[in-house]
């Protein structure tokens, strides 16, 4: 083990998060619940790269007073990804949950177990 | 100030273990938008604003009224597992329609 | 700066904006627009590679007012070229084969929508080929799963639903771990683009710093990617989603979304880790033994499956596990092989979804051997074409899928630990190859003396025939003289290697004075 | 170029013509079709043969250093010859024969097809081209295999396909390392090994020596791997049959002796332990086959396993990598050839004038089809290897060679087990005959009619067993080339 | 019969199976891959019986766990394998982080020349204020680009699952008038009516303000599709359409896209090819600057506001 574990406790709460939304997303059968674990996961993702970013005692890069100095705004490239990844993750989102939508109208379920089940009933 | 965001840190494992185990689907919904709010706070106190304001209005407002909706349309607002047929009837009817 | 050089910023773009329009055109103006515009594109590539290609260079086209470790950029050299190019022709040939089947199985309001995917789906695809930027890579990869579920599921069934939705689960944890991995990387050099990410992990190594973080990022990388592309452990969400979708989504899926994962992992590992680097890594032995185990249980699943399209399906995965022993055998001879295979198993697999889609027409819609007898002679062109096919999988001389093997196995002699076992299962994994394939063929060439079924002739399906025609003759160009191609391939990988230790500046001089 | 070409591409077009056009209403029509596009094709083939020049002919790469290269050499020759001969008179039989079998056009058109891939066979000057052929050979003689698609003969094909492949996957193997090992894979006498590299990695080339001879030797029948051999033969149409254990196995033979004298060489295989087991697995199956044929019921089934015995015998004179026995074993080929494609003509004959298969079944047939018995009896004799016939010179020579190999043991073993098996081969062949014109007082004459087939089928029961017994007295002209060929490669 | 029962042992013994292998009658395909008869394909068919039937189904059978043991059995193992799996990682994880930089440092790798230039001349050569606007949307366009693009084509996937054509829209929309499921929730009514208004201001606000103030076009966006999905919610559907229907949102999106694929292609080929564009950065600070900024986020805006409430408005009803 590293020296860093204690003083890295955002990126170490990132990581544990980001273990929950994928055990969520493996083992819960219940599809809504493996969305909000992708959710999760996502977050998980932004908050360690928000983490990344952040230098302490320095403030959010929105230059105020024209000061333009490296030594007083924190580095603004993860914020930027993070922008960027928000959005595709809500779009991701939005398409499973209208998959979910379909699959509960054929099937009457959202237990993927079930459906595979009645998917082999179907072959026979 | 790191007191602050060490609780608010705790506080959001504890949101999304919450959401795991709760059995009724809203219930974990709701979690889960508590959850994505904790996270736009932590964000200010990370001196990302933008993400705050970003995160506020997708993850909390916007992704949260889609699940919900998503809620009603798979008539799981009540207790999950519990379906009586008359509701598994109307569920056909309104599928076939949806068809 | 040539015009030229434009080219593939204006594909990429291009794609995008006939995507954006197609949403809002009616049914055939979408078709036509999108058969027009992957020709463009194709126009397009034939004039990079050209020029790539006769003056030998690598150029980098930065998008946008700032170069290199500021803003993004494409990097463009012939193999990127000769892969998009490649792309283009497959997905032609595949849209199409299976237009036909496209009409009864997507409603017709929804066509528009239909080649709207196409259209993103090809833009990422070139995205993914060409570009030099590590962030670019995962939002176009994002995009190309969006569209790749949607292709899943246009054909709106309970199948294809439930398939659209554990490929989604599979590949959001690819991209999940992929974006991690991503993370770190910048964390631990400060970078996003793929050359000088390199420079810093060469010096990252160099002074042995940060050992296993760098080693963690590589490793979720190439899971990640491995589980986007279908490696044999999670591989569970392939057959049905190839299997139950339209022909021509089939074909795409098979051929090309998971090829272009592929060629980004190749480019990962060359442009951004530096080959040495990756090769020093485990992850290499994990590939091997992955790709081994997935050659043979491919191929007994095919053998069990009484489902023509699903066995088809379980033979991709066998193929992708060829492709990643090569990887695993971590040479350069080997990676030629497995992009030659890219290009081989390509052109096959997707002549195969479509002739079996003939050869299910003319059996009254059922996929199940036992009604395929005879279907042959009922739709003789399919049967031609999926005679080639499988000799190409089985390895007969003068098809492409004997030469890829052929490389495959001289790689695999230089490499003297994992010779032998590269060897062996290479023989029993192409007889079993040979065992599930060959039988089909023999089925579908068996008579059956009652005519139910009604039977097409060419001149009923002309676009279907002469499609098929083209594939044929592709597929026999391919295996019959491949030797310009792996030239091309090799040419391309050396410069990858060579500009793999680039300085900023010095390319940007470069990219000044073409 | 054309002279290399046209004989391999001439037939493979006319087969395709037959598969794709629409099947005439006579039948008629289809055998002069066929007839005259198989005069069209040896009028060609024997042209060409007397102006084609030893040359080589590189027609394309496939990749770097693998060509798809010709050259036809004596060896090469001979063999051509004798699938031209067996292949037209095998043709006119079925003419006759195949009438009452189903879809004749696609028997026709893959017999065609095959023509064309041996003649590759026989022209192919690397090691490359003549695998590309020796694949496809399976694949296009399957269709014959099978050709009435009953369950049985599904899967008979489908083990022949899978004992084939699964040879040719091992050859193949061996094939990967020779790119490394050898200095071209072109057919050199004496062989192509890379002497120092050959010299380091002696244990592994002489592994990969014996794979390879496994893998070649699936097709001749040899032991470890002959199973398909019996499957597949008898539930073929009677000519498709001769034509398999006359000629198709004999591809496995060429393959056998190109690997053996022209990549690997004498030197570097004479006397090592690879030598050994293939003489043993050779006499194994020369005795086995003998055993089984004779504890066999069926009559095809029969002379498949003297097929698989008699090939034996030529795989037995070429491991002794020895000269006399080499062009013992060479004039095994020819005369096996023509012998046993002639007792499976007329067993084609007898079933399809009575219909009867078993053996016991066919007390009397002489009587009833005369002329088919003594092509039988002839034909069984030379088989067994009594004088003038051909059969005799082979195991003359083969015994000779065997006896003057200097080795220990085999020098003596060879000798008793070939001639335990000829005895075995009289046991199993002759006993038909015998029966056939004595059919003891039991058998009602008042019964038998005549029923000798016509003239289509047995012109060429005559022609073969005349060139079998020819084959025997004038022997002089093929030894000189025999001798010849043993003098380039030894 | 005691005979029977030797020749029944003799077939067991090896050998027996080795004569009938060298004999040639052991056949490697018999039962193993022969091709055996299948029961017919059956076609699927959406009818509610076969609904009703399924339902039944899944009741009856699929709960009671005797009928399907090896697939819980399975289910189990594969539970069993993910949790090793999930836990392995992150522990593995919690490894790289242990060796990772340590936050809030100044000194990381990540704190390079690129920051150090974004921060410091960013504001000349971009115009903007707000450096993380300014970041993604000019040094980073490309990116945007295709984030957008993303969005885009999840509204497209989403139509082509919840799309229901017109038709059908207004006959059910009919039929819940005439079941009297109309809405009509007066606190819910008022409270939109007093704040919708501010919503919307606030989210054009964020947007023009992108590039001096946190913010920009997609939380913009999103903050404006959140007040059109509030309104909706509140007045029905009906009262939307008046000015917000499927004609207008084509019209918005498509524009909006194609606005700025072109200005990015005009922004990429200048950039590349080292000519000088024309569109002026302006002052600082004002609402009228950062050249290509304020267009692209207006641009955005659009797009994300219609993104969002047309994923509601299909959610809800399969159509806008």
């Amino acid at each position: 083990m590293g020296a860093n574990l204690l003083c890295n406790y955002g990126e170490s709460v990132a990581m544990l998060l980001f273990g929950i939304g994928f055990g969520n997303l493996l083992l819960q059968s219940n599809l809504i619940k493996k969305i909000i674990g992708l959710n999760i996961m996502d977050t998980a993702i932004y908050l360690f790269l928000a983490e990344k970013g952040y230098i302490s005692g320095r403030v959010a890069p929105i230059i105020t007073d024209g000061v333009q100095d490296v030594n007083k705004y924190i580095n603004p490239i993860p914020s930027g990804l993070v922008l960027t990844g928000i959005v595709v993750s809500v779009s991701v989102t939005a398409l499973m949950l209208s998959l979910s939508i379909r699959l509960y109208r054929r099937y009457h379920t959202l237990n993927l177990d079930k459906v595979a089940m009645i998917l082999k009933k179907e072959d026979k | 100030m790191t007191i602050f965001q060490m609780i608010l840190l705790v506080f959001i494992i504890v949101c999304a273990i919450a959401v795991s185990f709760s059995r009724n689907l809203l219930n974990s919904v709701l979690i889960f938008m508590s959850y994505s709010l904790i996270m736009s706070i932590i964000w200010i106190c990370l001196e990302s604003p933008d993400l705050a304001i970003t995160e506020a209005a997708v993850g909390a407002g916007v992704t949260t009224i889609l699940f919900i909706t998503t809620l009603k349309k798979i008539h799981a607002m009540g207790a999950e597992d519990k379906k009586t047929k008359t509701n598994a009837l109307e569920v056909e009817r309104e599928a076939e329609e949806h068809e | 700066m040539e015009f030229v050089q434009n080219f593939p910023a204006f594909s990429i773009m291009l794609c995008l904006f006939a995507g954006i329009v197609s949403s809002v055109l009616k049914k055939n103006a979408a078709k036509w627009l999108n058969t027009i515009l992957i020709i463009v594109v194709g126009a397009m590539s034939v004039a990079v590679l050209y020029y790539t290609a006769s003056m030998n260079t690598v150029y980098v086209y930065q998008m946008g007012r700032f170069s290199a470790p500021w803003g993004n950029e494409l990097r463009i050299g012939c193999l990127e070229a000769g892969t998009a190019l490649f792309f283009c022709i497959i997905m032609l040939l595949s849209l199409l084969g299976g237009r036909t089947h496209l009409e009864e199985d997507v409603e017709s309001s929804r066509h528009n929508l239909y080649y709207v995917l196409i259209n993103l789906l090809l833009s990422s695809l070139l995205a993914l080929v060409y570009t030099n930027d590590l962030f670019t890579a995962y939002v176009f990869v994002e995009i190309n799963t969006i569209a790749a579920c949607g292709l899943i599921m246009v054909r709106q069934n309970g199948r294809t639903i439930e398939a659209a939705i554990r490929y989604m689960i599979m590949s959001l944890l690819g991209s999940g771990m992929l974006l991690l991995g991503i993370c770190m990387l910048y964390d631990l050099t400060g970078h996003l683009l793929m050359s000088n990410i390199h420079e810093q992990v060469l010096s990252i190594v160099a002074e042995g710093t940060y050992k296993v973080p760098l080693l963690v990022a590589i490793a979720i990388i190439s899971v990640g990617l491995a589980i986007k592309s279908a490696l044999f452990p999670f591989h569970a969400w392939l057959p049905d989603a190839y299997g139950y979708s339209t022909v021509s989504s089939a074909a795409i899926l098979s051929s090309l979304v998971s090829k272009g994962y592929i060629f980004l992992l190749i480019k990962i590992i060359y442009r951004v880790l530096g080959f040495e680097v990756f090769h020093d890594s485990g992850i290499i032995n994990v590939f091997f033994i992955f790709g081994l185990c997935g050659m043979i249980f491919g191929s007994f699943s095919a053998i069990r499956e009484n489902d023509i399209k699903r066995m088809i399906s379980f033979s991709s995965v066998a193929q992708i596990g060829y492709i990643y022993m090569g990887f695993g055998l971590g040479t350069k001879e080997a990676m030629i092989a497995s992009i030659y295979h890219i290009f081989a198993h390509a052109v096959c697999k997707s002549l195969l979804f479509i002739a079996s889609s003939g050869l299910t027409d003319v059996s009254n819609r059922s996929r199940h051997f036992v009604d395929l007898t005879g279907a042959a002679y009922r739709n003789k062109i399919a049967g031609v074409g999926f005679t080639v096919g499988a000799l190409s999988m089985v390895g007969i001389p003068l098809f492409p899928g004997f030469i890829s093997k052929l490389l495959f196995a001289q790689a695999s002699i230089l490499n003297h630990g994992k010779m032998l076992p590269a060897l062996i299962v290479l023989a029993i994994s192409t007889i079993l190859n040979a065992i599930y394939f060959l039988k089909t063929v023999i089925r579908i060439y068996t008579p059956v003396e009652n005519g139910r079924n009604l039977t097409i002739t060419f001149r009923q399906q002309r676009l279907f025939g002469v499609t098929l025609l083209l594939f044929i003759v592709f597929s026999l160009a391919l295996g019959s003289c491949s030797q310009p191609i792996v030239d091309l391939i090799r040419q391309g990988l050396e410069s990858e290697i060579i500009s793999s230790i680039p300085n900023t500046i010095h390319q940007l001089a470069q990219s000044l004075m073409i | 170029m054309i002279d290399y070409v046209l004989p391999i591409v001439l037939p493979v077009i006319c087969g395709v013509m037959l598969l794709v056009l629409g099947v005439p209403q006579k039948r008629s029509n289809l055998l002069l079709l066929v007839s005259v596009a198989m005069t069209a094709v040896l009028g060609i083939d024997v042209l060409l043969l007397t102006k084609v020049s030893g040359v080589r002919l590189n027609l394309f790469e496939l990749t770097h250093n693998v060509a798809i290269s010709f050259a036809l050499d004596r060896i090469g020759t001979i063999f051509y010859v004798l699938i031209l001969v067996v292949w037209c008179l095998v043709m006119i039989f079925s003419f006759e024969y195949m009438k009452h079998e189903q879809n004749e056009k696609r028997y026709y058109g893959f017999f065609f097809i095959v023509l064309g891939v041996l003649t590759g066979l026989c022209f192919a000057g690397n090691l490359i081209t003549f695998y590309a052929f020796f694949e496809l050979l399976t694949l296009t003689s399957m269709p014959l295999v099978l050709h009435n698609q009953s369950h049985e003969a599904v899967m008979a094909g489908l083990k022949y396909l899978f004992y084939s492949f699964a040879g040719a996957y091992l050859a193949l193997l061996g094939l990967y390392f020779l790119f490394q090992y050898g200095n071209t894979l072109d057919f050199t006498a004496g062989g192509v090994l890379n002497e120092q590299m050959a010299a380091q990695h002696q244990p592994l080339l002489l592994v990969l020596a014996l794979l390879m001879i496994l893998g070649f030797g699936v097709k001749a029948g040899m032991f470890p791997m002959h199973a398909w051999l019996p499957t597949a033969h008898p539930v073929a149409p009677a000519p498709a049959s001769a034509f398999l254990s006359a000629i198709i196995v004999k591809a496995g033979v060429l393959a056998l002796i190109r690997v053996v004298y022209y990549i690997f060489g004498v030197s570097f295989l004479r006397g090592t332990w690879v030598q050994t087991t293939w003489m043993i697995l050779a006499l194994l199956t020369v005795f086995m086959g003998s055993m089984l044929a004779y504890r066999e019921k069926i009559l095809k089934k029969r002379l498949a396993y003297s097929t698989v015995s008699q090939v034996s015998y030529i795989l037995f004179g070429l491991s002794l990598m020895e000269p006399v026995a080499f062009s013992g074993a060479i004039y095994h080929v020819i005369a096996h050839g023509l012998i046993k494609s002639t007792l499976f003509l007329c067993a084609g004959a007898i079933i399809y004038q009575t219909g009867k298969i078993r053996v016991e079944e066919l007390n009397g047939i002489g009587k009833q089809m005369p002329v088919t018995i003594w092509c039988y009896t002839i034909a069984s004799l030379g088989l067994i290897g009594i004088p003038p016939t051909s059969g005799f010179i082979s195991k003359w020579y083969l015994a000779s060679g065997a006896l003057n190999s200097g080795n220990p043991v085999f020098a003596w073993l060879g000798p008793v087990i070939l001639l335990i098996s000829a005895l075995l081969t009289a046991g199993y062949l002759l006993p038909i005959t015998m029966h056939g014109f004595f059919p003891g007082e039991a058998f009602d004459y008042k019964a038998m009619k005549k029923a000798e087939p016509c003239k289509k089928m047995v012109i060429p029961l005559l022609i073969l067993t005349a060139l079998s017994v020819i084959s025997g007295v004038f022997t002089s002209p093929l030894l000189a080339q025999l001798q010849m060929i043993a003098d380039t490669i030894f | 019969m005691s005979k029977l029962k030797q020749t029944q042992d003799y077939e067991k013994t090896a050998s027996f199976k080795f004569f009938r292998w060298i004999s040639g009658e052991k056949d490697p395909y018999i039962g193993t891959i022969e091709m055996q008869e299948q029961s017919e394909h059956q076609v699927e068919d959406d009818t509610i019986t076969e609904r009703m039937w399924e339902k039944q189904m899944i009741i009856d059978e699929i709960y009671d766990v005797d009928h399907n043991r090896i697939l819980t059995k399975f289910h189990k193992l594969y539970k069993i394998a993910a949790v090793l799996f999930c836990v392995a990682l992150t522990f593995f994880l919690l490894l790289t982080v242990s060796y990772l930089p340590r936050t809030g440092n100044a000194a990381n790798p990540d704190n390079n020349e690129v920051a150090q230039r974004y921060i410091e001349s960013g504001l000349q050569e971009t115009g903007a204020v707000n450096i993380v606007s300014g970041m993604i949307l000019t040094y980073r366009a490309f990116d945007t680009f295709g984030e957008t693009n993303a969005l885009f084509i999840a509204t497209v996937c989403v139509m082509i699952l919840l799309m229901v054509d017109e038709k059908t829209l207004e006959e059910r929309s009919e039929a819940r008038l005439n079941s009297g499921r109309i809405k009509d929730d007066i606190i819910l009514q008022m409270t939109a009516k007093f704040l919708v208004p501010f919503i919307l201001i606030f989210g054009i606000y964020v947007i023009l303000n992108g590039q001096n103030s946190p913010g920009g076009g997609f939380s913009g966006g999103a903050i404006l599709g959140a007040g059109l999905i509030l309104y909706a919610n509140a007045f029905g559907i009906k009262p939307t359409q008046r000015f917000f229907n499927e004609k207008v949102y084509r019209i918005a999106k498509v524009s909006a896209l194609c606005m700025y694929g072109c200005i990015g292609l005009y922004y990429y080929t200048m950039g590349a090819n080292h000519l000088a564009d024309h569109i002026p950065n302006g002052i600082p600070g004002h609402i009228l600057s950062g050249g290509i900024i304020l267009p692209i986020d207006i641009c955005v805006g659009l797009e994300v506001a219609c993104t969002m409430y047309a994923f509601y408005a299909l959610f809800k009803r399969g159509g806008l």
